[in-house]
């Protein structure tokens, strides 16, 4: 009974050893690195096992893009990425706090640089100003508020640096094997994930319903199954063509919105009246639809950056998700006025 | 509404009102009428049972009342009920309570806790009617727990004594150990059948897995084991004295620890179908009978002999309950012996607490044998009835005590002729010695404490009197009950009769004369353990002392003029003593050490986890990211391709 | 799961299990807080990454909240420290564990040896004003 | 803007009054608390602003005939229990705070109750993970304020540090989780997401879903407090003040729960008799298993150790996480079991017997007679006679026993895990009713020393009448809901959230056609 589990366990051990020995070094030169009375010699060589865990290590775990990402992507995401994590890494091991929020403001930098790639335009701004423009700014302000004196013994001593990297080490290893996993069992069957590749197969559902009720199958029944009122986006193929059709520019949006409708309200009516061309006709408009969606999502990433992209964003903040930003609004006014009770020095306390 | 679903009502909500009255009236407004509201309600309730005992079998019919859960498949309602053995669980329960809440007028006159003592005893009064009034095993349950918890405030009534308060608690937690097993079995009892209810239990016996059915009766029998104190859960019942003594004479002896007899003859057809069950049931009754009666041969706290004396009888009625093992035929024979001597005890035990309480406070509260005696002529009534206590106890004929028992007797005996004769012979002879032994110490309580010379120790004051007519009268009420109660139901077989209309017995067994060797037996085994004392603690009082200081020499005992009585003391006393004394230590040793065990090891255990607790708050969050990783890991591993 | 999709996932949790080890060992209250918001920006990353490859905004709406909540959690977060600051006059975490199992003893953290000073900065000597500098002169000369 | 989506957020405002209420009273008590300062004032208003809520609540349409869920957020049954949940609770808070805080912050302190009290209805009426994420910060972020305002000694302030960095910690796990959980569908919108994971059939996809929702539950389990993630409870809840210990325990308890329900059932369809994901199901029942095993056992040994009420109480919170963790998983290990509405009905419970105790120690821990140790409650029976009987029967009813509505609560727990018919859950059934009786060790020596202990010290105590109106409101509660568990009962089976027909509908077509390719 447990032979065959461990055996099993060793083989996915040795399937992840690629995976799991950069990641150890990497933690083992992290754990050298924090914060502890170490010798100079053993600080550099962690720094530069360090530096090798981390290009091998993004060898290793990271994925070739593929032809259709044009090169310039490809170095951009490298330079970002490495400088993130070897921002980080600098964070968490640096003694002098000072350091550390500038090495963190660092971290912000380039991860807006990766929401720069991922065509997110107006949150890399938006986090550039907020992170490293606001927060990182205050947090220096209270260090040098509080420490004006040189490194403090409490900085030069991490606490349990050991189990903590192993922990982070485990935490890390079934992070990355799963996601690694998650893409390399089915690289071109299914997708794993949902949304826009899953077009093909609301056609092809959509084209199974139409060829059932020109085989005379009764629109009712097909409706049923098919289950199209659109207006309720839990709806699997209304799910689908309505968020894609949302992330539209607003003017096709209202357009590729409005046509979805009116399929729809066709297919309500064919399925009342089982009325079958009627039917067929509605589920013609909603293929063409998600035809010409595909299309448009078929584009290369580059042309995505041409798109209204801030509009859109707005749209669906202060449409969809209208609430939520007044319940931010509300924490806002709550953090407001926490921070500012807490930091109020009362009279008696001051006399 | 009839009648009698009036009636049923009537009677647990008469107390419960008066309970609350009492409650939210007493301090302030009654004053030292506390008590009306219980008294009256009590008194109500007393006669409203009765209209419930006539008519009751005749009627057959339950009574709903609302709906109390609705759990999807598990459906309760309160459902009174009414049939026999109801009835006449409701008579004892009511009238001892009335009795014993008579006496407390006086017994309790000038108590600072008055008004609370009698709202609790209203409150138990009430949860222990509806615990016998319930028609489905949940229903039971929850008073059972309520009367455990109106035990646990009546035991602590004097919190300012520690070892009051410790005997509190520990009442509750060996109880608890019980119930935990209780609940279980009604677990399994759902899952099995579906439902809680009685009838709809019962239905389905037949169609149950035997292995399941005696789980769930040993599961139940755990909860009886609690409540009733037998071994290996009896040792809070001699603690429990720390309470008043009508408490004693009303909640450990008369009412809340026949629960567990009650509960185990309301099950009798599932006990039925399990002969595994019965046997242990029978074992640990007939055990438990033995153990404390030698428990109490050396007792020298009045009220702790009784209590020994209370689980062994207890112990006398388990057995009788096992005793159909393998005859079903027999069910219901034993079930109505057993719950014949629960109806008989309730009255003797009751009245022989309330003499002691009237010991107790003629003395200043002492209860030590050893610091009074010969109080015949102080306290004359008292001593009558106590006198007619322990004769009814003892079983001399022709007192209540004698019949129930020598039914009880009869039906082990019968038993013997089953399929597992070693088995009952051997429980047999157990309950003929126990017989003896309780004829032994009753005596020798009623002796030390009555005859001899006058002793009155100095807590009284020097005004040591009899009690007065508010608590004298109950006890005599007690006294005809234990007097009569058993000539009046037991050779007339009226008791049997009326207890066989209860629905549980499906099929009425035969008739069972009265079995003259055992009554014979019976009558011998008491007839020599009362001679037996009134010889040692009566006509030579210092033998006892000389018996202890001659044993190493066996050589003066062949010039001994008392060579017989010597051999006597040898054959039976020394044993006997050294035994009961090997039983306390044991008790207090192994049993006690194995329930504080349990109570120790889980501290133990926590100071070990206690470790990570040290206060630094990143620790926390290690030990919080450490187990997270673990748990990614596990499911990593779990679900991987 | 796309290449580029899996290569942020990578990048994503790589910062969050950093952030997770900065939380755990670092003792300044300051940089415990900063490492949560590390955090925080890998779960950013992640969800601007899954926001691109299903062409919702869900994504980055939610991570324009996550901002907004990390926002207001910092503002507690400094001025508790300042709080904090004024009461014990550290930002070591450790000295806040009075309150524990009784019967624990409390940890006491070695003290790490003082590491050498570092040197004083050599600045670059710069005239004062208004002296005139002597010794280039002849060599300014030489050069002109 | 497209008039779709102006119709549905009118619409939805409709239902969202009371929320909005509370959060303008809110508003209306941190500003007008900077111009006056009066103790009554504005815990009156507080109460005056709930009792809005409620009544908006209660004239709102009614719970079967609002519309169905689209947007963020969904009016369920579910929303309304939780409503009147978080209701009733913050309301006993605000009545046993009254005397606690400080005059000059009680405007403040009161407002961040509301903003509470909105937070954890809008948890019930999530159906976003957005929302679901904000509205579990609705509770944090006043948490942490009201953590720190009531007294500024030492103690508190390390609470309340402890409390919001390990909050923030586990909020960071939570929004990991969450993050690869609206990856894996494509959207945050949970009705959306139950559709859409479904029919995701792929072997890799399993592990990432179990990653994410152990992800998702480590974060929540930190607001449960379940073991491992429990270590801040004793020493928040023995810093800060008795009613901020009895909120911690109640509101965020509530909330975690209810948002584990909400995501596992958008996940795994705990309703649908047939499971999406049978083995990630089975990881999560396993989970669960361990957490309420570890939680139960932990914290009831542990309390048996403290000598401080709070620490005291504060495992024992951590023991009953244990049990409700028991109801999640039998509901996680079988669709039948009923482990859904016997957690719901254990919460509501829950929170009003563990609010009623805390609200009577706070009554008595004032300044001159601070109520910490176990040794101070003695002779409570004596010298407070009406809160010793509301302490009394709370801790009955934590501990399970009958006349008191907790027996119930344990009973449909126990049941539930009895009824998956797994071994495993059957043991665990076992471990509870061990668990139980362990427990009453503590609590029942806890109402020993009560009632049977001579009163310690003579301290002229002054009557704090709201403190104990909100304690007595919580032992009737707990009395009345043991006669009367019907109501409560059926009003916890309908908040349990089941698949919209139409929904299922469509993914039963989804499903034939995942099958068929």
């Amino acid at each position: 009974m447990l032979s065959p589990l461990l055996a099993s366990w060793l083989t996915s051990l040795r399937d992840v050893g690629l995976v799991l020995l950069p990641l150890a070094v990497g933690m083992t030169a992290l754990w050298l690195l924090l914060p502890q009375a170490r010798p100079r010699q053993v600080l550099i060589s962690a720094f530069i096992a360090g530096t090798a865990a981390l290009l091998v290590g993004g060898l290793v775990l990271l994925r070739g893009t593929g032809p259709d990402v044009p090169l310039l992507f490809d170095v951009l995401f490298w330079v970002f990425a490495l400088l993130a994590v070897a921002s980080g890494v600098a964070m968490i091991v640096q003694r002098n706090p000072v350091y550390s929020a500038l090495w963190f403001a660092q971290v912000v930098l380039s991860t807006c640089g990766l929401f720069l790639l991922q065509a997110a335009w107006f949150l890399a701004a938006a986090t550039v100003i907020v992170y490293a423009g606001a927060i990182v700014v205050t947090f220096l302000f209270v260090i040098m508020l509080a420490q004006q004196t040189g490194l403090a013994p409490y900085d030069r001593q991490a606490r349990e640096p050991l189990l903590a990297c192993i922990a982070g080490f485990a935490l890390l290893a079934a992070l990355q094997y799963a996601v690694s996993t998650a893409g390399k069992t089915s690289p071109d069957t299914v997708q794993v994930f949902a949304q826009p590749r899953q077009l093909p197969k609301v056609q092809q559902v959509l084209e199974e319903v139409r060829s059932r009720v020109k085989a005379g199958e009764s629109p009712d029944d097909t409706g049923k199954l098919l289950y199209l009122q659109a207006a309720q986006p839990e709806s699997f193929v209304g799910n689908i063509l309505f968020q894609l059709a949302e992330t539209l520019p607003p003017k096709e949006r209202k357009q590729e919105r409005d046509v979805c409708e009116a399929a729809n309200a066709k297919i309500s009516r064919a399925r009342l009246t089982e009325n079958a061309e009627m039917m067929v006709e509605g589920l013609d408009q909603l293929l063409a639809l998600s035809q010409r969606l595909e299309l448009r999502f078929g584009k290369s990433p580059l042309s995505r950056l041409r798109e209204p992209h801030v509009a859109s964003l707005g749209q669906s903040l202060y449409g969809d998700y209208l609430w939520a930003v007044e319940i931010a609004g509300t924490l806002l006014l709550v953090a407001t006025v926490g921070a500012i009770v807490i930091a109020l020095r009362r009279q008696e306390e001051a006399a | 509404m009839s009648d009698l679903d009036v009636a049923l009502r009537i009677v647990p909500a008469l107390p419960l009102v008066g309970s609350i009255l009492t409650a939210f009236l007493g301090n302030r407004l009654l004053g030292s009428k506390s008590h009306l509201p219980v008294v009256v309600g009590l008194a109500g309730a007393v006669l409203f049972s009765f209209m419930v005992l006539v008519e009751a079998p005749g009627s057959g019919r339950i009574s709903t009342s609302y709906d109390f859960v609705d759990l999807g498949n598990l459906h309760i309602n309160v459902v009174l009920r009414a049939d026999a053995l109801t009835a006449m669980m409701l008579v004892t329960v009511n009238l001892v309570g009335f009795l014993v809440a008579v006496y407390s007028r006086g017994y309790m006159a000038g108590d600072p806790g008055y008004a609370r003592y009698f709202a609790e005893l209203g409150l138990f009064v009430f949860s222990m009617s509806m615990l016998v009034l319930s028609s489905n095993f949940l229903l039971l349950y929850v008073f059972w727990e309520a009367v455990g918890l109106c035990s646990y405030l009546l035991i602590g009534f004097w919190y300012e004594r520690p070892s009051a308060a410790a005997a509190a608690r520990k009442a509750f937690l060996v109880n608890r150990i019980g119930d935990a097993g209780f609940l279980l079995g009604l677990m399994l009892m759902w899952t099995t059948f579906g439902t809680l209810d009685y009838d709809g239990v019962f239905r389905q016996v037949e169609q149950a897995d035997p292995a399941t059915l005696t789980a769930i009766c040993l599961l139940l029998f755990t909860g009886a084991i609690g409540k009733s104190a037998q071994f290996p859960l009896h040792v809070w019942l001699p603690d429990a004295m720390e309470g008043p003594s009508p408490v004693s004479a009303l909640i450990h002896a008369a009412t809340m620890v026949t629960a567990g007899v009650y509960l185990v003859a309301r099950s009798t057809p599932l006990f039925v179908a399990s002969p595994t069950a019965q046997l242990i049931v029978a074992g640990i009754g007939g055990f438990t009978a033995l153990l404390a009666a030698l428990m109490a041969l050396t007792q020298f706290d009045l009220k702790r002999v009784l209590a020994y004396s209370t689980v062994s009888q207890l112990g006398l009625m388990f057995l009788a309950l096992g005793a159909a093992a393998g005859q079903p035929k027999l069910a219901e024979f034993a079930v109505v012996a057993a719950v014949f001597h629960l109806f008989t005890h309730a009255f003797f035990k009751a009245l022989l607490f309330l003499a002691a309480g009237s010991v107790m406070h003629a003395m200043g509260d002492v209860i030590d044998m050893r610091r009074f005696g010969g109080l015949r002529r102080l306290l004359p009534w008292t001593h009558a009835l106590f006198l007619v206590g322990a004769l009814a106890l003892a079983g001399v004929v022709p007192l209540a005590g004698f019949w129930s028992k020598d039914e009880i007797l009869a039906a082990v005996h019968e038993a013997s002729h089953g399929p597992y004769p070693g088995f009952f012979t051997v429980c047999y002879y157990t309950a003929v010695l126990t017989t003896f032994l309780t004829a032994f110490y009753t005596f020798r309580a009623y002796f030390l404490t009555f005859w001899g010379e006058e002793r009155v120790p100095e807590e009284a004051h020097g005004h040591a009197h009899e009690s007065g007519w508010v608590m004298l009268v109950p006890m005599a009420l007690l006294a005809v009950g234990a007097a009569l109660a058993g000539i009046l139901f037991g050779p007339t077989h009226l008791f049997a009769e009326y207890l066989g209309k209860t629905p549980i017995f499906a099929t009425h067994g035969e008739e069972h004369g009265l079995n003259w060797t055992v009554m014979m037996t019976s009558t011998l085994a008491a007839g020599v353990g009362i001679g037996l004392a009134a010889w040692l603690y009566v006509l030579s009082p210092s033998l006892p002392e000389r018996l202890r200081r001659s044993l190493p020499g066996l050589y003066e005992l062949s010039s001994n003029r008392f060579y017989l009585d010597e051999l006597y003391g040898v054959l039976f006393v020394g044993p006997a003593t050294m035994l009961s004394n090997f039983c306390r230590l044991f008790d207090q040793y192994i049993v006690d050490g194995v329930v504080d065990l349990v109570g120790w090891v889980p501290g133990a255990v926590g100071r070990v986890f206690q470790t990570p607790q040290n206060g630094l708050v990143q620790y926390y969050a290690l030990a919080t990211t450490i187990g997270l990783a673990i748990f990614l890991v596990f499911v990593v591993l779990t679900l991987r391709g | 799961m796309t290449p580029i999709l899996h290569n942020y996932l990578v990048v994503g949790s790589v910062l969050f299990v950093l952030g997770a080890i900065g939380f755990l060992t670092r003792r300044n209250l300051i940089i415990v807080v900063l490492c949560v918001e590390m955090m925080l920006q890998g779960v950013a990353l992640n969800l601007v990454a899954f926001g691109a490859y299903h062409r919702s905004f869900s994504g980055q709406v939610f991570t324009i909240m996550m901002l907004t909540v990390a926002a207001c959690e910092a503002a507690l977060a400094l001025a508790l420290v300042l709080a904090l600051y004024r009461r014990q006059r550290t930002l070591d975490v450790s000295v806040w564990q009075t309150l524990r199992e009784p019967e624990v003893e409390p940890e006491v953290e070695e003290t790490p040896p003082e590491e050498p000073p570092p040197p004083p900065p050599e600045f670059p000597r710069l005239t004062p004003a208004g002296l005139e500098p002597k010794s280039n002169q002849a060599e300014e000369a030489a050069h002109v | 803007m497209d008039s779709q989506i102006a119709e549905q957020l009118v619409g939805s405002l409709k239902l969202l009054v009371p929320e909005a209420i509370l959060i303008a009273a809110a508003c209306v008590l941190f500003v007008g608390g900077t111009i006056y300062r009066c103790r009554t004032t504005w815990s009156v208003s507080a109460l005056i602003a709930l009792a809005l809520a409620f009544l908006a609540w209660w004239w709102g349409p009614a719970a079967d005939a609002r519309p169905p869920s689209v947007g963020l957020v969904a009016f369920t049954p579910l929303a309304s229990f939780v409503s009147v949940l978080s209701l009733g609770a913050v309301a006993v808070v605000v009545l046993s705070a009254w005397n606690q805080v400080p005059e000059s912050f009680t405007a403040e302190f009161h407002a961040c109750l509301l903003v509470i009290a909105a937070g954890t209805m809008l948890v019930g009426a999530a159906n976003d993970l957005l929302l679901l994420f904000l509205a579990l910060e609705m509770i944090s972020i006043p948490t942490y304020v009201v953590l720190y305002l009531p007294r500024r000694d030492a103690r508190n302030q390390e609470a309340a540090l402890k409390y919001f960095l390990l909050s923030v910690f586990a909020s960071a796990i939570f929004l990991f989780g969450v993050s690869y959980l609206y990856g894996l569908a494509g959207t945050t919108n949970l009705t959306a997401l139950s559709v859409a994971l479904p029919i995701q059939r792929d072997s890799g996809f399993d592990l990432l879903l179990g990653l994410a929702l152990v992800l998702v539950l480590a974060g929540l389990s930190f607001r449960v407090a379940a073991v491992p993630f429990h270590f801040y409870a004793p020493d928040v809840y023995q810093g800060t003040v008795p009613v901020c210990a009895g909120l911690l325990a109640a509101i965020p308890k509530v909330a975690g729960f209810v948002g584990i329900l909400v995501v596992l059932n958008a996940a795994l369809g705990l309703t649908s008799a047939e499971s999406w994901f049978p083995q990630v199901r089975n990881v999560v029942t396993a989970l669960c298993w361990i957490l309420a095993l570890a939680s139960m056992t932990l914290g009831n040994l542990l309390a048996l150790l403290q000598s401080d009420l709070r620490r005291l109480l504060a495992y024992s919170s951590i023991a009953h996480a244990g049990y409700v963790l028991a109801g999640v998983g039998a509901a996680s290990a079988s669709s039948g079991s009923g482990g859904q509405e016997a957690v719901l009905f254990y919460l509501f419970i829950y929170a009003a017997m563990t609010l009623g105790a805390f609200a009577v120690l706070g009554m008595l821990n004032l300044a001159e007679r601070p109520v910490e140790a176990v040794e101070d409650l003695a002779g409570l029976w004596q010298t407070r006679p009406v809160a010793a009987l509301t302490m009394a029967v709370c801790l009955f009813s934590l501990t399970g026993l009958p006349p008191t509505a907790g027996f119930w609560a344990k009973l449909y727990i126990f049941l539930s895990a009895w009824a998956t018919e797994s071994v495993l859950y059957r043991v665990l059934a076992v471990a509870l009713a061990v668990n139980a009786a362990v427990a009453a060790w503590y609590y029942v020596r806890l109402v020993a020393i009560m009632y049977l202990r001579p009163p310690g010290r003579e301290v002229t105590i002054p009557s704090d009448r709201p403190g104990l109106v909100g304690a007595m409101i919580c032992g009737v509660f707990v009395l009345a809901a043991f006669l009367f568990p019907g109501w409560l009962w059926s009003a916890s089976r309908q908040a349990v959230p089941v698949p919209d027909p139409s929904v299922q509908a469509g993914l039963g077509w989804e499903r034939a056609v995942a099958r068929d390719r």
